[in-house]
């Protein structure tokens, strides 16, 4: 009997199924979001771009997502990601990576690009750990937490990204969980049909490599914690910064319309190709 | 106490360096002057004072000063100060730095430091353009800001260096212009004693760069085109919702003030915790 | 508002900075545990440099380079100094020139990609005359490559990585032992002669466990940095007093140095408009190593006693290791190698490869990469004997068997 | 005297450690020993390999050239490298994880429940405790005090007596198959 | 790749005349000329006028020029637009190049077409920023880490910059790998008449295109073509170690061999399609001495070799205008009858040392650092010191 | 958008299929099920992971929440 | 010809050489070009040198000048000795001192108030680099004069074309009166 396929199967690199992810892992829950969502507002795969960076969740659209791929530097995915948007406005220009790369090494990248307000969905992983070296302190790990780096505890606090970016003036910032995955799964259609600049910090879970450390040891646990943890940003506003210590505020952050800087590059190119032909007229 | 007697300037600048390389009107050496009367009014101790800074012409202004300097690479300016705090945390660590320094090439560790909350005060001198190497686009040119690099005019939003750093983390951040000596002297102040990461942005006109290309050429017009474009945040603070929103004025003031764990305090009490004799 | 109050850090255990001495030595070796360990060669590239007096990592994770700072995060706590991942290699090398100069010993550790994105700030300690140790693990590249696999690629980006002309030393270590050894070494080259000393082991080494016996404080030398002799109103910080070595004026001694990557005088301050000047900074950044290359240079020779018909063969790092294994074999064949092992691999013992290259007919240079060192060695050779490269790329070693054919003619 | 060990898994199966532990017994035992370890870059579930060669004598070249023993815990890595085995070699796979087919000749073979004997004990982690047990009781490779010893200092206190417990019913599982074999060879 | 029509406009608007103009400012109409849609860049002294020229100019092309945060971004994102289809370029100087090492790394390993401009500066650090230096000769050649082959030309007049930017880019698409400009900040500063030919005289090849995604980044190739974005063919572009397809396979010795080798190779084996130099030989062939120069340093060196000869001195010349791969078959044949070689070159003796492994002559550096070229005089010396 | 897709499941009949050799046995599917339509099993794939098994097809609604949430696109939910 | 123009960053000093080159390039000769300049964008050191040859040119940066035009007394200090024995030199009499004994032998001295003419007669000070190329130019012929003023116009800021026009020819006149 040969083995049922699933419908999703069309969006991914079924050859190299399945993925390397470890049991568990967030990322697959991820690309599982993704797929449904670009199939869901019928994208065709075969005009968009991923680009991802180095780490597990780069790993989610390179290789296994099937579309055109760019797995770049370890950091760089948003910096190379915009050299491909500015020549082909008309793909969609899609970044997956994870926190250590997108705020970590390469956060100068985020910022730029948040404020240029160009064209891309950056969907950021966060697992709140180095995952694919095992187990470092990344900007995003809570303090406190033990890791291989910080076997005592860390002592540095954690990036709230989605806020940073909203302070960098993204036009379109939205924070999910793996738990949450409907709306999250919405959340990445608007964010891919939209212009302008998108960042969504996908809460997610590494049980083996950061989990361990604070007790939580399997996906589920995570979930769980998830499931407990979050808060609507609606209701967070509300509330003070201590009451706030320790959940997620999920949704929507900001959503607002602003020039698109690729539509804007292309504004200035065509006046001056236009300038030009007409001093050659007037010369004729 | 002869010392004390002594001119700011003969007090604390390097006598062979001075005069500077500043042109006519440029706002650096306001900045250089606040800081200096900052730092005497706090009576820092010079020689347990480090001036960290990376590359620009903000960033030449450890050289004048008579005290231990480090001018680094370019962006890099806190990852240097970093080290100096952590590896000896008695030292008073003040860097200076630019726009384009600090959150162009090196947004990521500006940033990072925020997040960090390492103790130092980092004074950056916002011009709108890149000064040194002929006034090219920065992250903080205005929108339609004539530059080299953006010759038609900019088309990129800027970055509001203050509110990144508050995004970021930052626990102390002021915003003046050199318009407001006094404030900008007092922010100063404030933000070497604040235990913790201070970040003091300072817009500074650079009539040689930004101005001339965008019809601000004397280094007055400049500052005419700060008061006029500025508003206190007290006073903006008492506006309604709506005024709030039609406001197109850059906000100044002493923005974030809040306490918060400082990196070097934390990890003394780890190491005293896990010492091992 | 919360009033800084420095007193807390000076009370606390938390003194990265030197002195150092016998109880300090032997308290590390207390923490480290026993004599005698069975450790990864990147756990005893940490342990080196605790020993040497290192108090300061910064780093950023990449593979295989990572236990080197996880190790450190575990153990520099517990001596007092301190350990920060930064937000990436460049900031980790900002970082240490920065704890350098306030008067601490300092390292960072990183493979290929993180090696390339240090090079600019390397240029910068060089042209600074900053003493630091930066260990690169190599890993095969180019780009991301083969991150779990060991390679010897950077071994001319370890020279040339940088713009400009300027001198550094690099060490290879060839067993787990050396990686600890060479590391002593390399904070002492460092402070000796202010100059960044890269040490290159690979990805194997890095994660190859074997035995690894502690020093004991008399067998070590443990070098700090020239310090200022002159008062310090007449102290400049880069004045050759003849040794063609600065003295090193830590910060926060009322030196009031000033440190800048332009090009400086002997005051430090910018002198980017005079000829004169950078030519006699650059010449002599180069020329405090080239001068003391016999200093520097340390090579292993394990020759027959010579005569027609002998090969050579020139190695260095974890590629020593098959060299040695097909050198026994071939004696035991009765067949004449000579066999040149270098440790120092920047400056190049040119001195040392010619006088191989007299000996011999041919050298055979067997590398894990495309013929780095095997460019130095024919350049080194003159024309004097044959030579041979033996290029292997793709994470594995040299098979002493490969060899072997080769020397004998098969390969 | 020179004995290459290969230990080959999945990642996450402990095998690294493993190696470690037998190093370290040998260290203890005044042999040399080396101890290389290659996997991919997931933590789990990619191709992991663990070599370590104990000798009497100086280890030059630190990887194995012919095994003289091979642990497979996992259905790829027995197909890649069980046709390397040195001849009068051993073999030693676990039973529910590999399906050995016909094992190479002139080579002695066992097939262990590693991995159920550890869900037996409680948990799956000290299966590579199992492991080193029944390899030691099989090869003979190191001691089995020193090796006892190793396996105590490198596992977490609170997990000590689960891991004793695992080293000896490793080691009987061993001792027995060797008595079986021995048996059914005569 | 042909031009478009947006192209084709402007140049037959600025073609057919003679300007005078900077180094940069020839390299950056060069670029035009050459097809150039895409510029990525960040302010660095003396590099900065090839990015205001451009961010001027190649608008008005129909091209697009962003200033990027730094320049790790700017590398990126010419990487990114190559795969586009795009034809692309960046500009900087030694901090900037030193950044920019691990991208181009990655521009080799995936085996990215475009062009890195290095206007080269008194370094190491940040040296002497506006004075002119050939010491990222052997960075250039060796900056980013792991075994690579690289292409590097480097000019020596403004007229040159504009010729052989344009050189890069076909060598680029050719051999489908960053080509860098190796200029220096003599050149680079310097203003001499250019001349812009018509539109007629402009012509470029076309990026060969591969029929399968499987054979991106090998199959039977030697250099394969590639595949852009965007025409549904899902190509996997990555920096770690690929097979034919483009899929990661990290952990396969012989994959790694192979892929390099060949990137190796598609260079070293092509190097005489590749490398030009330019050879002035004495006469009458009596030369026992020699010269050998390139970019800025060249142009007092052939100045010197001419003021020898009219005294009646015999020498031989000869200029790399290719710098990597090392010209080391025209170099050998050059020095055959040379007792010995000159080199003047800004730097402490980089060049001399890859000369010296291929030929038998004495190799002599005329070095020559800080920030002011070699006169005449000073190469005339030290040649009627040898002769 | 949740509210409406298990409207429009909830109709249909439903099929669940689980891919054995995709499963890395997390569990989630167990765990977040609303209806606790799985159970881990005793049988290990080759991996060595437990799968999880389907023990009341008649309970599922066809919400899909398991489907979205797997993170090895091992379960399929099919609607006719 | 090696002409060296030397002054204040905002003097126009780059600007003029680079106009000198550009009419020798429309002329058909060789021309060279070269500038340096201090960190400071106004009111630091700052200077321009032109070689113009009807050969190839090989020195990039000669070290003997044949002509220097000084508008600061500190260029003035820094280059008049490096003027060839008989060669120009050319300065702002207001702006300049001269020091007999830091200059070369048979040098020719021209100094004009290049500055304060253009102040008093353009109201711009800016147009003294003018003034002074239409003087050197006058008596050096360095240039065609056509090529000369096609360079001005197509070199100036738009819409200061005919007050640069007219500066440099009040240069010519002053030149001719110099000369007479």
């Amino acid at each position: 009997m040969s083995e049922p396929r699933h419908r999703l199967m069309d969006f991914v690199r079924e050859e190299i199924m399945p993925h390397r992810f470890c049991s568990g892992c967030g990322c697959g829950t991820v690309l599982n979001a993704f797929t449904n969502a670009v199939e869901g507002i019928g994208l065709d795969s075969a005009k968009m771009v991923c680009v991802s960076g180095i780490g597990c969740s780069s790993w989610i659209p390179s290789p296994y997502f099937k579309s055109d791929t760019l797995h770049t530097t370890h950091g760089r995915p948003i910096a190379f990601a915009t050299g491909v948007k500015v020549m082909r406005p008309d793909l969609t220009v899609v970044v997956i990576a994870g926190d250590g790369d997108v705020a970590g090494i390469g956060g100068n990248h985020l910022i730029h690009a948040a404020r240029r307000n160009i064209d891309l969905s950056v969907f950021m992983v966060n697992n709140m750990i180095y995952g694919m070296t095992g187990g470092q302190v990344a900007p995003t790990t809570p303090a406190g937490v033990k890791t291989t780096t910080t076997p005592h505890r860390n002592v540095e606090p954690a990036f709230k990204v989605a806020d940073l970016v909203v302070a960098a003036g993204a036009s379109y910032v939205a924070r999910w969980t793996t738990y949450h995955v409907f709306p999250l799964l919405e959340s990445m259609q608007n964010a891919m049909s939209r212009k302008g600049f998108s960042f969504i910090e996908i809460m997610s879970q590494c049980p083996e490599n950061y989990g361990r450390r604070i007790g939580l040891r399997t996906g589920i646990d995570f979930l769980r914690q998830f499931k407990e943890k979050a808060i609507r940003v609606d209701k967070a506003r509300g509330m003070t910064e201590e009451e706030l210590e320790d959940r997620i505020v999920i949704g929507k952050l900001c959503d607002v319309e602003r020039p698109e800087y690729v539509t804007e590059l292309q504004k200035v190119t065509a006046e001056q190709v236009d300038l030009l032909r007409a001093e050659k007229e007037k010369v004729d | 106490m002869f010392r004390k007697a002594k001119h700011i300037r003969e007090k604390y600048l390097e006598e062979n360096m001075w005069p500077s390389i500043f042109c006519q009107a440029c706002g650096i050496g306001t900045v250089l002057n606040c800081a200096l009367r900052a730092i005497d009014k706090v009576k820092l101790d010079i020689d347990q004072t480090v001036f960290v800074s990376g590359i620009g012409c903000s960033s030449r202004l450890p050289g004048y000063i008579d005290a231990d300097g480090l001018h680094t690479t370019h962006g890099r300016a806190i990852t240097f100060a970093t080290g100096i705090k952590l590896a000896k945390p008695e030292l008073n660590v003040i860097v200076f730095t630019g726009d384009g320094d600090l959150a162009g090439i090196g947004g990521n560790h500006f940033i990072h430091a925020a997040r960090r909350n390492i103790d130092m005060t980092v004074i950056c001198v916002n011009n709108y353009n890149y000064g040194m190497t002929g006034a090219q686009l920065s992250p903080t040119t205005p929108l339609g800001g004539i530059a080299t690099t953006s010759p038609y005019g900019n088309i990129e939003s800027p970055f509001d260096l203050s509110a990144l750093a508050i995004g970021a983390g930052a626990p102390y951040v002021a915003k003046w212009t050199t318009i407001y000596p006094h404030e900008t002297m007092t922010a100063i102040k404030d933000g070497i004693e604040k235990k913790g990461f201070a970040f003091i942005e300072i817009l500074a006109p650079c009539p040689e760069g930004y101005g001339r290309r965008n019809k601000l050429n004397q280094g007055k017009d400049n500052l005419l085109w700060f008061k006029k474009n500025s508003i206190g945040k007290s006073r903006y603070e008492k506006l309604s919702e709506e005024e709030k929103r039609a406001c197109d004025k850059i906000v100044i003031g002493k923005l974030n003030d809040i306490d918060k764990p400082e990196f070097t305090a934390e990890w003394s009490k780890l190491v005293d915790k896990h010492f091992v004799e | 508002m919360k009033k800084r109050d420095v007193s807390t850090a000076t009370d606390s255990k938390y003194r990265p900075a030197r002195p150092f001495n016998r109880e300090e030595f032997d308290r590390i070796r207390r923490i480290l545990g026993g004599k005698v360990l069975f450790v990864q060669g990147d756990s005893a590239v940490s342990y080196g440099a605790l020993l040497a007096g290192c108090r300061f990592f910064a780093g950023y994770p990449i593979t295989p380079a990572t236990e080197t700072g996880e190790v450190l995060s575990q153990l520099l706590p517990r001596v007092g100094g301190v350990c920060i991942q930064m937000e990436d290699e460049i900031a980790s090398v900002g970082a240490i020139i920065g704890a350098s100069r306030a008067g601490t010993k300092a390292m960072t550790a990183t493979s290929g990609p993180g090696f390339s994105l240090m090079q600019e700030n390397i240029g910068y300690a060089a042209m600074t005359e900053t003493p630091c140790v930066i260990v690169d693990v190599q890993r095969s590249g180019p780009s991301t490559g083969q991150p779990t696999e060991g390679a010897q690629g950077d071994i001319m980006q370890a020279k040339w990585g940088s713009h400009g002309d300027y001198e550094l030393i690099a060490l290879s270590p060839s067993t787990v032992q050396e990686c600890l050894d060479l590391t002593i070494d390399a904070f002492n080259l460092s402070e000796k002669y202010s100059i960044p000393v890269i040490l290159l082991t690979d990805g194997i080494i890095g994660h190859m466990r074997e035995k690894v016996v502690l020093p004991e404080f008399d067998d070590v030398e443990i070098v700090w940095r020239k310090e200022p002799t002159r008062p310090k109103d007449e102290f400049q910080p880069f004045t050759d007093d003849g040794s063609q070595i600065p003295e090193v004026a830590i910060f926060g001694e009322g030196y009031h140095t000033y440190i800048t990557g332009l090009t400086h005088s002997e005051s430090g301050y910018p002198a980017t408009d005079s000829q004169p000047d950078h030519h006699r900074l650059v010449k002599r950044l180069c020329d405090k190593i080239r001068n003391n290359r016999d200093k520097i240079i340390r090579v292993q020779r394990d020759y027959s006693d010579g005569g027609a018909g002998a090969t050579g063969i020139v190695s260095y790092g974890v590629t020593s290791r098959s060299v040695n294994s097909a050198v026994k074999t071939l004696r035991q064949e009765g067949l004449k190698v000579d066999h040149l092992r270098i440790i120092t691999n920047w400056p190049f013992p040119e001195k040392e490869v010619d006088e191989l290259a007299g000996r011999v007919d041919r050298i055979i240079v067997p590398e894990l990469n495309l013929g780095q060192v095997y460019h130095c060695v024919k350049e080194a050779a003159a024309g004097k004997a044959e030579i041979v490269p033996l290029w292997k790329t793709g994470g594995e070693m040299h098979v002493p068997r490969g060899i072997v054919e080769l020397v004998k003619g098969r390969g | 005297m020179k004995t290459e060990m290969r230990f080959v898994a999945f990642g996450g199966q402990g095998i690294v450690l493993a190696g470690v532990i037998l190093g370290e017994a040998a260290i203890a035992d005044s042999n040399n020993a080396v101890q290389t370890q290659s996997y991919g870059p997931e933590s789990r579930g990619g191709a992991a390999k663990s070599e370590v060669i104990i000798s009497n004598d100086d280890i030059d070249y630190p990887m194995v050239v012919e095994a003289d023993c091979l642990v497979a815990l996992s259905q790829p890595g027995y197909d890649k490298y069980a046709a390397e085995v040195k001849p009068g070699g051993t073999l030693i796979v676990d039973q529910d994880l590999v399906d050995a087919g016909t094992p190479p000749e002139g080579r002695a073979f066992y097939s262990l429940p590693f991995a159920k004997t550890a869900d037996r004990l409680g948990n799956r982690i000290v299966t590579n405790i199992v492991v080193l047990g029944s390899v030691c009781s099989i090869t003979g490779v190191v001691s089995e005090n020193n090796l006892a010893a190793a396996v105590e200092s490198n596992v977490p206190e609170k997990f000590r007596e689960l891991n004793q417990t695992a080293f000896s019913e490793g080691f009987k599982l061993g001792a027995e198959a060797v008595k079986l074999k021995a048996a059914g060879e005569k | 790749m042909a031009l478009d029509e947006n192209k084709r406009q402007y140049i037959s608007q600025r073609g057919g005349k003679t300007y005078f103009m900077l180094g940069d400012e020839a390299c950056a109409y060069g670029a035009i000329y050459a097809g150039c849609d895409f510029f990525a860049g960040y302010p660095i002294t003396p590099a900065s006028e090839v990015a205001e020229l451009i961010a001027e100019e190649l608008p008005k092309a129909g091209g697009i020029c962003i200033q990027m945060e730094d320049e790790l971004a700017s590398m990126a994102a010419i990487i990114g637009a190559a795969w586009t289809g795009a034809r692309s370029m960046t500009a900087t100087s030694g901090p900037g190049f030193s950044l920019m090492q691990e991208n181009i790394g990655y521009g080799i390993m995936t085996e990215t077409p475009c062009v890195i401009v290095n206007v080269q500066r008194s370094g190491p650090s940040t040296g002497q920023a506006t004075k002119p230096a050939q010491g990222d000769v052997l960075q250039a050649r060796w900056g980013t880490h792991g075994d690579h082959n690289i292409i590097a030309l480097a000019p020596n007049s403004a007229q040159e910059c504009f010729d052989l930017v344009q050189e890069c880019f076909e060598l680029a698409d050719t051999y489908r790998t960053p080509v860098i400009l190796l200029m220096d900040g003599e050149v680079g500063h310097i203003r001499e008449s250019v001349v812009m030919p018509e539109l007629s005289a402009v012509k470029h090849t076309s990026r060969k295109i591969a029929e399968r995604t499987e054979d991106v980044f090998g199959g039977q190739e030697l250099i394969p073509g590639m595949i852009h974005y965007g025409e549904g063919m899902n190509v996997h572009v990555t920096g770690s170690t690929h097979l034919a397809s483009g899929m990661r396979d990290v952990t396969t010795p012989h994959v790694h061999d192979e892929l390099i080798k060949r990137i190796y190779s598609k260079i070293d084996s092509n190097r005489e399609n590749i490398v030009r130099v330019e050879t002035d030989l004495n006469p009458d062939g009596k030369a026992r001495v020699g010269v050998i120069s390139y970019g800025a340093s060249a142009r007092p060196a052939r100045g010197a070799v001419k003021l020898a000869r009219a005294k009646g001195k015999n020498v031989d010349f000869l200029r790399l205008i290719t710098i990597w791969p090392f010209a080391k078959k025209q170099v050998a044949e050059f020095s055959k009858e040379l007792d010995i070689i000159l080199v003047p070159e800004m730097n402490l003796g980089q060049m001399s040392r890859e000369i010296e492994r291929f030929v038998d002559s004495d190799v002599v550096t005329v070095p020559r650092i800080g920030g002011v070229p070699h006169s005449v005089d000073e190469i005339y010396r030290v040649i009627m010191g040898v002769v | 958008m949740y509210a409406s897709l298990l409207e429009r499941h909830r109709r249909g009949c439903k099929l669940i299929e689980i891919t054995e050799n995709l499963c890395k046995g997390c569990e989630i599917c167990i765990e977040f099920c609303p209806l606790k339509v799985f159970e881990k099993s005793d049988k290990l794939n080759r991996k060595g992971y437990y799968l999880p098994v389907v023990t009341d097809e008649d309970q599922c609604v066809g919400c899909r929440l398991c489907e979205l949430l797997c993170p090895e696109f091992a379960i399929i939910i099919t609607n006719e | 010809m090696i002409i060296r123009f030397a002054g204040f960053g905002g003097q126009g000093i780059v600007v003029s050489s680079y106009i000198v080159g550009k009419s020798a390039v429309l002329d058909g000769k060789k021309a060279i070009q070269n500038q340096a300049y201090g960190s400071e964008s106004r009111g630091g050191e700052c200077r321009g040198d032109v070689i113009i040859a009807d050969e190839e040119i090989y020195e990039l940066e000669p070290t003997y000048y044949d002509v220097l035009i000084a508008m600061t007394q500190p260029a003035y200090e820094a280059f008049v000795p490096l003027l060839k024995p008989g060669g120009t030199l050319i300065l702002d009499k207001d702006l300049v001192v001269t020091d007999k004994k830091l200059e070369p032998k048979r040098i020719k001295k021209y100094a004009i108030s290049a500055t304060d003419i253009a102040f008093k007669t353009f109201g711009r000070k800016i147009v003294a680099n003018m003034i002074i190329l239409g003087y050197m130019n006058t008596l050096l012929g360095a240039v065609s004069e056509g090529a000369l003023e096609k360079a001005i116009s197509e070199s100036v800021p738009r819409g200061t074309e005919k007050m640069n026009l007219e500066a440099m020819r009040e240069g010519i006149k002053l030149a001719g009166e110099g000369v007479k």
